[in-house]
């Protein structure tokens, strides 16, 4: 880190931190800056908020402008977790302490979640797979008996539609609802593609009795194509945006998990400053929040920070 | 240099045929023998298979039938490439070049080696400028220049081959004098070198004094085959078009009334292309002719008063009214232009012929002007291809699919019954045969005596003098002489457009 | 000679010649494939209404898109931005729709669009500077406004009236009873017009006079099959749209001198037609359609997203291209591009019906694209090698490689 | 006269005028205006050393693709699918690296690559679709066979061994060291030539004489400043590549024939020219220089995702297209294409050292591309409107009874 960065009146040092947001046109890291962005405004650190665009190379390109700034910590929000392994690495050598906020670094396929990589001050995350568990225990809820099933992935390529899926079956077994998976098919994130694609797969799989989509914009325009072909099937969502807590409310889906970006990115500056400042060194350290399983019974423990 | 060789043909072509996928058959059981060192003319109508002929002969269409000989041998060439080996250099009607290249590139775009060695090109071009008596700035850019600079180029880059055979298509269709002579000196000089022509177009004296032998095609056979020492103009307009038609072509443009009204007049006319401070009247039944050489500022002039160059200054006055500086106020108030590139200016290539020539008056062809009524369009289109002898498979074929000639007349017909009064005239018989531009002449001078104005600009003085009242010289953009028709001389006419005053001396300019 | 130019029945047969009407044969062999597949594979019958309904309704605003981008492209221009300017409107619906109610906001985003358009269309022929740049330009300028006016969040719609005024714009079915009968009573009086234009223009009234007869024959079987028309809104709006720019393309004085506009401007404005009129006309009209379907798009998510739309731009123009229009100006059909988006539907429609694995879909699109380009381009030719051009010396070369239709002397490179 | 064509003084003035040079000269300002706000605002010195290698390194993956598309658009056609080629290649260098080893990996993507591009112009040359269509499905397919690969994962070089030859192939930076040193020996080396083969064709040897001779003093020079140059590798590449392409367009007879096939392929096709070979060659060469740039890129981050690049099309022909590149064949320059890429990453990066918030980034360089692009169209404009031939121009008749033969002046024209 350098130390050229002003000192402030009282003798506190004003520390200068980067972050490297995977692109600030998605709702969700966009959220996860603002979260950083409020806290660094009450800790008065400064900071250098770089957009990859969702471009890992664009990323590399950020990372390597950081560096060259100097700045006394770095935010890394990665675009691919393969690729921040690298960054990473570059970041280690120029003595930048880094936190990881959001998604893990190394390739996720042979690196558990919680197996830190090495270098990394922490990873700050919501646990995906826990994640993807607390929707299979909503779907037992809503449909006890287990029956049909068709998932809405992310668009193809994305560690998320793996990673989401993961604990969802187990974890509706483990509460008697075993499922037979029908139809999975991409809705690329988005509602209108998940919209279509709910459509057809209803028209291919009338049976269907339950719908997981696995972002809550792809949840809340299944539930129109569920609707329209007046459906009986449930929807289970996951994310806890806005657009997801209010259908939730409206009953359009049975429920959400909740993720709360701002705070996450809260946590993830403090972390990083507490390391900094020496209030509390930490080493690959795994930091979590709680991303509690949202239905239309406990609204309330959800404010959509998304 | 009209001596008759002997020995093996060159180049012979036996019971030639040639169907275009659409049907038309444009060759059929044609034959054409050239003798090396000889000046073959190749003679014929629009649309009487000329081109095609000469496509076959340079590999760039497969023939249907018949057997090609080269130096005795039946060769067969699939691609432009072969002929080119062989020894054959072609210049086609239509001037293909690379457009975003300079002129130094594309007459060299077909040589050999690895290099583009520019400084050894262009000493070989300055020998090949020289040879030829001409002068062209090699590092110009094609797309820049005048028609009749590219079709120089071309010539310079058929020649830059050294080939045995040059086939020229319609060489001087859109040059002016100057650079006519230039292509009769370089056909004369190596044809006594010993390099063989084959050389079409339909300025017949230049066939005459040209070539040593001469084949007349019609409908796409041989109808006549002879030593040109046998031709005199007349016998060679009988063989092409079948009727006689000098007397017409020869005929003096008709007097105009003094008091006849003005219908257009140009006041202090200038524009950034070049066109300096013009003006002129012309009055009901007045034929104009512009004279001047190539790049004089002719094309400009017509589009400067036509209102195609915005940025003209000046005022222009139809009966006495201001037109706007659009071409659509134009249009409007009556005038038309047709344009010296038929190509890129006056055919929309994706519209059949009734299209193209509904274009500019599509609204008093449509219901409420608004609708087209495609039945009224096809009819004048049917009506255009009878006047002028269009010679083409129907209203509803592409310009592509016409001969030069031939898509010049669309471009005519465009205007001929929208009720246009100005008529702008560039080039308007470039490339068009004895018979029809009789007709088109014809047709200038009812434009004028049905009440018209036409200005006319042709780089054929002899042309200008046949029709016009009136002929205004134009040099370096301006109008610097004007001479009533019947007193003045293609002589005179080539000295004041070169800048030098009647007395000889040069114009100050 | 050949060629029939007016006559009504060899104008139909030369629009069902492959070479004419291949993207819908195309379209055709795609749905047969699929019906068969998922009959084989034991899926639900792919024919089913509902599902010609989904897919209707799923390709209707990006075919929307492409009749706007076709006709842009039937000038001589190209526009990347479509996606953004939908994607600036729906943004703009979405935040006043509940301060100033549905008009209003609907105007504004309307004019949004417009503006859009419109500057595009006065840079691109004004300061005369290439479209592709110009729009890839805009594209990202207006993304940018998007992400601004949305601060990177989702935008919602959340007053419920408002809402429910956006969603009576685009939800829903409207059911056409008797379509049979409708029809029928539209042929006769078509055929009826017909003849009496016939007469006028002294030609036989044949061809309206079989009009007329069909209609009576559809009208009297309306009773006994009884067939009702249930399609979604979008899918009125697209079929609307599509009917009224075809025919206006088709049949008028403006569509005429468009396609002259894109096919050779120079020649085009030598004539009389004020080129930069239509050229910034057609950009006006993209950013206006742009702006609709961004509203409609808002009206049916009721939420965008800053990244929301993006990439559509490529689907757009690939429906356009699939339907035969040329990048390089002065031809295509507004039809065929909305049948070019239906194939790229019907494909994606086709995979989740047979659950095909997300995979494997990228390989299996990109080669269908190219196949059916493919095969109406070989079919074509045929007819095609009819329409030789004579190698014209431009100084612009207009078409230069163009698509399908401008192949130049193949025949004799074969 | 005022033209003298041939020597070296007017083809460098003219090479630097704003409508040829324009997209230098963006790239100047937008620099300066980069560095003056940089030190306006207190932030790191904009014009450090660090930051412009840093430049160079970020744009040189794509400034190689640029130069590449460049000769695809030279020869008339088009390529959308160069990112997702490169996408696929570097899945496959990182896949077999580790079981292969990099020579046979890397050997193995290339060619790919090179399949990739060769299959796009055997369609688009000998079917004759469409580029634009053929390289949007090839796009999509590709993109499609990377998910396969991938199975929808990142793909990362595990393996330590095979990680460090990949680093190896890009990470870190070649110092010259005594550049000024080089370059006056190698300007010494050049003059000498000059002058041989300005003797041997009976010039005069100034030119060389004169680059001779500077050569010498920068070589004096050389040990009192001792300017050592430290760029990344793939700069180096990236001006191997850029270098050795500009000569081969601007010095030999290929470079030529590209130019003519792309400018009015039947012209070339007339001259003797194979123009399918042209076509082929400019495809397969994009899609061996994409699988070489894909390679890159596995060697930089080491880890590639099945969206990977995705989008980057769109970058490359941007930075092609502000480099003055047509879209219509025939025109181009790849230096410019360069210096196009140079301009968005400049952006780029100027936006980092800023701090510039992300919401205002796509506006400004959106409005950026279509100035820049605008300023030199205009500039461009202003030398092209004397037609006539002037006075002054009027050479020495050498065919009296003709009249004097006609010249242009040149200078009047531009
Ligand atoms: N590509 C083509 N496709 C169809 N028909 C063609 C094609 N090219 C020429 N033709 C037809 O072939 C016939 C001969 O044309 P050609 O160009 O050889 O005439 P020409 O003698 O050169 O005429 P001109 O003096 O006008 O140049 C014409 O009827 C023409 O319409
Ligand atoms: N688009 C252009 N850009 C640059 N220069 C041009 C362009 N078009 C023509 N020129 C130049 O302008 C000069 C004048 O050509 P113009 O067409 O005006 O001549 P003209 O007097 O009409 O003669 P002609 O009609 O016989 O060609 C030519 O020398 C040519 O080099
Ligand atoms: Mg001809
Ligand atoms: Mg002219």
């Amino acid at each position: 880190g350098s130390t050229d960065s002003g000192s402030s009146g009282d003798g506190k040092k004003e520390y200068t931190v980067g972050v490297s947001n995977l692109g600030l046109s998605f709702p969700f890291p966009a959220a996860i800056g603002k979260g950083i962005k409020e806290e660094a405004a009450k800790l008065g650190v400064r900071i250098v908020e770089l957009d990859a665009q969702g471009k890992a190379d664009k990323q590399s390109n950020d990372v390597q402008d950081l560096i060259a700034q100097q700045p006394d910590g770095v935010l890394i929000l990665p675009v691919d977790s393969g690729v921040a392994q690298g960054l990473a690495d570059r970041l280690k050598a120029s003595n930048v302490p880094t936190v990881a906020v959001a998604s893990q670094v190394g390739d996720p396929k042979k690196r558990q979640l919680k197996d830190v990589y090495p270098g990394l001050v922490a990873l700050v995350t919501q646990d995906e797979y826990a994640a993807g568990g607390k929707a299979g225990e909503i779907a037992a809820g809503v449909v006890p008996d287990g029956g049909k099933l068709a998932i809405v992935e992310g668009a193809a390529g994305f560690a998320e539609v793996v990673n989401r899926f993961q604990e969802f079956p187990k974890s509706a077994a483990a509460k008697g609802a075993t499922y037979e998976v029908v139809a999975r098919q991409p809705g690329d994130w988005v509602q209108d593609k998940a919209q279509s694609a709910c459509q057809n797969m209803l028209s291919s799989n009338p049976g269907t009795q339950l719908f997981y989509a696995q972002s809550d914009d792809m949840a809340v325009g299944c539930a129109k194509a569920v609707s329209a072909a007046g459906s009986k099937a449930k929807i289970v969502g996951i994310g806890g945006s806005k657009l997801g807590i209010d259908a939730v409310k409206s009953g359009a889906i049975s429920g959400t998990v909740c993720y709360k970006p701002e705070d996450l990115g809260k946590l993830a500056l403090d972390t990083l400053y507490r390391h900094l400042t020496g209030e509390k060194k930490q080493d690959a350290a795994f930091v979590t929040y709680d991303t509690p399983a949202i239905t239309k019974d406990n609204l309330a423990d959800c404010t959509p920070q998304w | 240099m009209h001596t008759a060789m002997v020995g093996p043909p060159l180049l012979a072509l036996e019971g030639l045929g040639k169907s275009f996928p659409n049907g038309t058959v444009a060759l059929r059981e044609a034959r054409l023998t050239v003798h090396p060192g000889s000046v073959h003319g190749l003679v014929g109508a629009n649309g009487a298979g000329k081109s095609t002929m000469i496509k076959v002969i340079a590999g760039a269409h497969p023939p249907t039938s018949g057997v090609m000989r080269w130096k005795g041998e039946e060769v067969v060439w699939r691609t432009p490439g072969a002929a080119r080996k062989a020894g054959v250099a072609t210049i086609m009607q239509h001037v293909p070049l690379a457009p975003t290249l300079s002129v130094l590139e594309n007459v060299f775009l077909g040589a050999p080696g690895p290099w583009r060695l520019p400084r050894a090109r262009r000493t070989e071009f300055a020998r090949l400028l020289d040879r030829v008596g001409y002068a062209i700035d090699p590092d110009a850019e094609v797309a820049g220049l005048a028609i009749g600079e590219r079709q120089m180029v071309a010539i310079l880059q058929a020649l830059a081959t050294g080939a045995e055979l040059v086939v020229m298509d319609e060489p001087t269709a859109s040059l002016a004098g100057s650079e006519r002579q230039v292509v009769f000196d370089v056909v004369r000089r190596l044809s006594a070198q010993g390099t063989a022509f084959l050389y079409v177009s339909h300025f017949l004296d230049e066939v005459l004094s040209l070539t040593d032998r001469i084949t007349v095609l019609r409908d796409g056979t041989v109808v006549e085959e002879g030593e040109t020492a046998g031709y005199d103009e007349d016998r060679l307009v009988q063989a092409i078009v079948g009727r006689d038609l000098l007397a017409a072509e020869r005929r003096g443009p008709a007097a105009v009334a003094p008091d006849a009204p003005v219908l257009l007049s140009v006041r202090g006319l200038s524009s950034a292309a070049g066109v300096r401070d013009v003006s002129f009247e012309a009055r009901a039944g007045e034929v104009i002719g512009f004279a001047g050489l190539l790049g004089s500022g002719r094309s400009e002039l017509l589009h400067a008063v036509y209102g195609a160059d915005s940025r003209a200054r000046g005022e222009v006055l139809v009966d006495g009214r201001r037109v706007g500086r659009t071409p659509r106020a134009a249009v409007a108030a009556g005038m038309a232009l047709v344009p010296e590139d038929r190509g890129a200016q006056g055919l929309v290539g994706t519209f059949p012929i009734w299209q193209n020539i509904s274009l500019p008056h599509l609204p008093a062809l449509s219901s409420g002007r608004a609708l087209p009524r495609e039945a009224a369009e096809t009819e004048r289109a049917e009506r255009a291809i009878a006047d002028l002898g269009i010679v083409c498979p129907g209203p509803g074929a592409l310009p592509g699919e016409l001969s030069g000639g031939n898509a010049q007349k669309v471009v005519f017909g465009k205007w001929l019954y929208g009720g246009a009064r100005v008529f702008m005239l560039d080039e308007p018989t470039a490339g068009v045969d004895v018979g029809a531009k009789a007709d088109i002449l014809g047709l200038v001078r009812a434009f004028a005596a049905g009440g018209g104005a036409v200005l006319m600009v042709s780089s054929e003085f002899e042309e200008i003098l046949a029709v016009a009242t009136r002929v205004l010289v134009v040099r370096e953009g301006r109008i610097v002489a004007e001479r009533a028709a019947h007193e003045t001389s293609e002589e005179e006419l080539l000295m004041l457009a070169n800048g030098f005053g009647e007395g000889g001396a040069r114009d100050a300019a | 000679m050949p060629r029939e130019t007016s006559t009504g029945r060899s104008r139909i047969a030369a629009a069902l010649r492959p070479g004419n009407a291949g993207v819908v044969y195309a379209l055709l062999l795609i749905v047969a494939i699929l019906t068969l597949l998922s009959t084989q594979l034991g899926r639900p019958p792919y024919l089913s209404p509902t599902n010609i309904i989904n897919i209707l309704d799923q390709s209707s605003l990006i075919a929307i898109l492409a009749v706007f981008t076709t006709v842009v492209l039937i000038s001589g221009n190209f526009d990347l931005s479509v996606a953004s300017v939908a994607a600036f409107s729906a943004a703009t619906v979405l935040s006043l729709v509940a301060p100033l109610g549905l008009p209003v906001a609907m105007a504004i985003a309307l004019g949004a669009g417009l503006v859009c358009g419109a500057v595009n269309g006065l840079i691109v022929q004004l300061v005369g500077i290439n479209a592709f740049i110009v729009t890839l330009g805009t594209m990202t300028a207006v993304r940018g406004l998007v992400l601004i006016l949305t601060d990177g969040r989702t935008i919602t719609a959340e007053d419920p009236e408002a809402q429910q005024s956006l969603i009576a714009l685009q939800a829903g079915y409207w059911t056409v009873p008797h379509v049979l009968g409708l029809l029928g009573a539209a042929a006769i009086v078509a055929g009826a017009v017909m003849v009496l234009l016939a007469r006028r223009s002294g030609g036989r009234p044949v061809a309206g006079a079989v009009t007329a007869a069909a209609g009576v024959v559809v009208l009297v079987l309306d009773p006994v099959l009884g067939f009702d028309l249930r399609l979604s809104k979008p899918t009125y709006y697209l079929i609307m749209i599509a009917a009224i720019t075809w025919a206006v393309l088709r049949y008028t004085v403006i569509g005429r001198r468009l396609y002259a506009v894109g096919a050779n401007a120079e020649a085009a404005r030598l004539s009389g037609i004020n080129v930069s009129r239509y050229k910034i006309g057609a950009f006006v009209l993209n950013g206006l359609g742009s702006g609709f379907v961004g509203v409609l798009f808002a009206a049916k998510l009721l939420a965008i997203n800053p990244t929301g739309l993006q990439g559509t731009e490529l689907t757009v123009l690939a429906a356009a291209i699939l339907g035969g229009t040329s990048l390089f100006g002065g031809l295509g059909s507004v039809l065929k591009s909305v049948v070019g988006a239906l194939i790229l539907f019907t494909l994606d429609n086709g995979f989740n019906v047979l659950n095909l694995g997300a995979n494997y879909q990228g390989v299996i699109v990109g080669t269908v694209v190219v196949v059916a380009a493919a095969i109406y381009t070989v079919a074509g030719r045929a007819r095609q090698v009819r329409r030789i051009r004579e190698p014209q010396s431009q100084p612009q070369p207009q078409h230069p490689q163009a698509g399908p239709p401008a192949e130049i002397e193949q025949e004799s490179l074969r």
